[in-house]
């Protein structure tokens, strides 16, 4: 197999080589523990106090309010289950949308198998959750409400600062995972509103398995970790200090080239829908055209099933995905696609190419050319494309 | 995740297609799972002489059907209704656990054809 | 300053070099999400598969009972937390011991917060349980016993296999922190009779930010990080590719060389010990001497604090810790300590020393020469050393 | 962990020892901390004419021991008495946050050590 052109950047991207060079002495030389009292422990427990800082900075936080997780998974499951648990007298009630990321949704899931109550607010066609949805659903007894920043599956970024208005007036606390939008979007947590936040820094070109949570003061929230006392006693385990040191410098990164990839990834992007378009009957865009990821394409093509068409476009060397990437194996529609009102036959027919740093337009007019004779090949195969063959069509 | 034998009948799936004068149709399909099979048979003194698919599905669903059409082809009736699902997944050198319970319904696809054609017969 | 001399190994280890050229390309070429379908994804997934099936062979353990988890932290708190949950129904009693890790002792106190009852059985002089005291705590609705493989603090080795049988007879799940012994000690679930057990691959020359958990096929426990589906839906989360790879990898290593590097730091660390005594007035060992990691050498010196010890063996550049190394600036002396029976005075007086792949035997000698002049210029300071000063002797 | 100004105090402490005919005594410690402090003062014309420390504890302990002799030695006692232990942490640039409860009582024992030369001279 040559080249491999890589679509996938929602999934997870490549560590990026100056991320890597900064990382590596703090594997070795500079390996000590930041919780420890001689020299070289206080290297490291500087090293990670610099990059809460740069951090800190970035999305206009103090310090003190950044803890690392061990990724975006950890942070959510952190916001939820942590608020659940210290505002239990207050009530236990929680609000977040029908497309989140599986992390929130099984976290809330779990939640209501130990007597919580959860509304799952639907979406409109294009995935926007309506800012007044949230204030109608808030409740006395209601503890947090939680709504992704920008979704995995069709990059729709939702109106967080509105949203954040709404739970400021209510006094309740507010999380978003930002895990998708973290690197490519701005983030201001003031502007926005939140009292929590999640990123992880695979997703902008860090290292995985290491994340963080923005944790605005007074948030009441009980550790998810317990143990050692690192990180004000708030997330306990030995600092990955490699980790914590790259994905600081993974978001500076992004932060600087943001507007410009931003600008080139939405052109090349769109590139790709008018070809696409214009060479593939039946063929349809998922999400929100306005509000969208600049990276972010999500399509269906009638009369055929994702998983075929990404292990067509594999043999060509192209990794793309369907539905939410992290569930291989899993045959479920996605459910951000029916919370969109797509049935259930079109949802697995969904492909979702996220282009990043390393897209270039010959990658994008190579899909154009590949990807036609693949759908044709598999409408062929297909009991239920109708179009050019006698049997009548089912839905 | 699928073993090579797998991804040779999905990049070269055997007998795909219609038989457009099927002595017998067998569908089988679970929406929940996105996956649907269509299996067409020729059927001549109890053999299958012929036997076609077309099927929407996974890397799993694609290859099973492609298998299943090489196992059943030639084979008598009563043979062919012996091949199970399983049987049709050991074939392929295992499927991963994941794809066990949906996609690996062409077994079930060839009974269906096969009934098909026997209430025909019946019919007649 | 010169040299590092680093007798810090229990609290973190340096990455072996052979272990971060393993991990290397994982971070850059092959940065696929293990947990998609095509070619790069699957390349990751291999590599995560072969790493846990080499993990699961090292300790006699099937390649699905290997979970990946953060760190060790992580996997003692879902032990603790994962089982309560599961458990509750059956009963809400668990046991552990006095000493151990933070990670567990923190963790155990929330749940009494929450309505669980905990019994934290005490130890011998050495820091060793007693398995007959384990099978007296053992109550009808007790859920899960959770004691330590070897002390973090003092080195003392546990009689798992023995509290095994007892907890195997009475039916009792069985969790053991192996945070300090893996690596160091042969690990085999089975010949421990355990149904969990924790691991941290920083301890063993691996990367900050993994671990895992061994979880016994059936064992009832719920997960701690609900989300994408990965690790079998027990452990959710994108797989931290370099950091799985490397930790078995390092295993491997630390196996290979278990025996050698045993007998060496053994024979290191007496001959430390006996330096030191025969060349200090009132210096004592703290823990057993026979049931003990090779490395760990843990003493108290009347009359001083451990901190300032740290301190000034630090401006030779020796690294050392005390108490338990996790909790900087935290100024309560070592619970493991006090449990020994060591009054809280002397307590405070403790240094760690844990020997590592680096320690000489000329990095021993200096210890030795340069440690009796810093106890006797922290005596003269100390208000409470009173063999060569006029007042009377406080305690 | 520590500033710069904190380590210089810890390896090179100021009046570190004690005063054999010492005209006050002060002794303050936390045996939770693990931190005890013994000031000995010499009075003279109400002037804190010499000071010394004996400090069992950490750095912070030391190092604003240390501290507290220098500020305090040459003062007026009602001028010494002034000195609070937050003054003495600013003087050395500050602390970590878990060391400002502990480890931070050098003015207390200042004081301590007047107050028992104010009652040894009362006595008189
Ligand atoms: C929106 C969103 N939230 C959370 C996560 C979980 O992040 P991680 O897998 O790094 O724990 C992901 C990606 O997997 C995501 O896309
Ligand atoms: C015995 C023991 N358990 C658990 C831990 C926690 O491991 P980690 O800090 O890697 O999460 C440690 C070390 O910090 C330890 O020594």
């Amino acid at each position: 197999m040559g080249r491999v052109i890589y679509l996938d950047h929602a999934s997870t991207t490549p560590v990026d080589p100056e991320v890597l060079e900064i990382m590596r002495p703090w594997f070795t030389e500079e390996f000590g523990n930041p919780s420890t009292v001689y020299s070289l422990g206080l290297a490291s427990a500087q090293a990670v106090q610099q990059a809460r800082e740069s951090i800190a900075e970035t999305i206009g936080a103090e310090p003190e309010e950044i803890c690392f997780t061990s990724g975006g998974t950890e942070a959510d499951n952190w916001a939820l289950l942590g608020t659940a648990d210290a505002c239990q007298k207050k009530g236990r009630h929680l609000i977040t949308s029908a497309i989140e990321h599986h992390a929130v949704l099984e976290t809330v899931e779990h939640l209501e198998k130990r007597g919580y109550e959860v509304t799952r607010l639907p979406v409109d066609g294009g995935g926007l959750v309506d800012p007044d949805e949230v204030r109608r659903a808030i409740r006395p007894d209601t503890i947090l409400v939680s709504i992704m920043h920008a979704n995995n599956e069709i990059g729709t970024i939702e109106p967080i600062a509105e949203i954040g208005k709404v739970t400021r007036e209510a006094g309740v606390p507010f999380h978003t995972d930002a895990v998708q939008s973290a690197g490519k979007l701005p983030l201001d947590v003031n502007e926005l509103g939140v009292d929590m936040l999640s990123m992880s820094a695979h997703k902008f070109y860090g290292p995985k398995g290491i994340g963080l949570m923005y944790l605005r003061k007074r948030t009441r929230i009980t550790p998810l970790l317990h143990g050692g006392g690192q990180e004000k006693g708030f997330r306990a385990g030995t600092h990955n200090v490699p980790g914590i040191v790259g994905m600081a410098k993974a978001l500076e990164l992004a932060t600087n080239r943001m507007a410009d990839d931003a600008v080139r990834e939405a052109a090349l992007r769109d590139r790709l829908w008018d070809g696409l378009s214009a060479n593939i009957d039946a063929i349809h865009l998922n999400g929100d055209m306005v509000s969208r990821l600049p990276g972010n394409l999500n399509l269906r093509v009638d009369g055929i099933e994702g998983e075929s068409m990404i292990l067509m476009l594999d043999m060509d060397g192209i990794c793309v995905s369907s539905g939410s990437a992290c569930t291989t194996g899993s045959l479920e529609p996605s459910h951000v696609l029916l919370a969109l009102g797509i049935p259930q036959e079109h949802a697995h027919g969904s492909l979702r190419i996220t282009l990043g740093r390393s897209t270039t337009a010959e990658d994008i007019d190579l899909f154009i050319k590949v990807f036609p004779p693949i759908v044709t090949r598999l409408r062929e195969m297909s009991p239920i494309w109708c179009a050019n063959c006698v049997c009548k069509q089912r839905n | 995740m699928y073993s090579e034998l797998v991804m040779e009948h999905f990049r070269n799936p055997r007998n795909m297609g219609v038989i457009e004068d099927a002595d017998g149709v067998g569908e089988v399909g679970n929406p929940q799972c996105g996956d649907m099979m269509r299996l067409t048979i020729k059927v001549k003194d109890d053999i299958l002489e012929d036997i076609k698919f077309q099927t929407l599905g996974c890397g799993a669903a694609v290859a099973t059907s492609s298998m299943v059409t090489e196992m059943a082809k030639g084979k008598r009736l009563d043979e062919a209704l012996e091949i199970s699902n399983r049987a049709v997944a050991e074939a392929l050198g295992g499927l991963p656990p994941a794809k066990m319970h949906c996609s690996n319904l062409a077994a079930d696809g060839l009974q269906a054809a096969i009934k098909d054609y026997r209430s025909r017969q019946a019919a007649k």
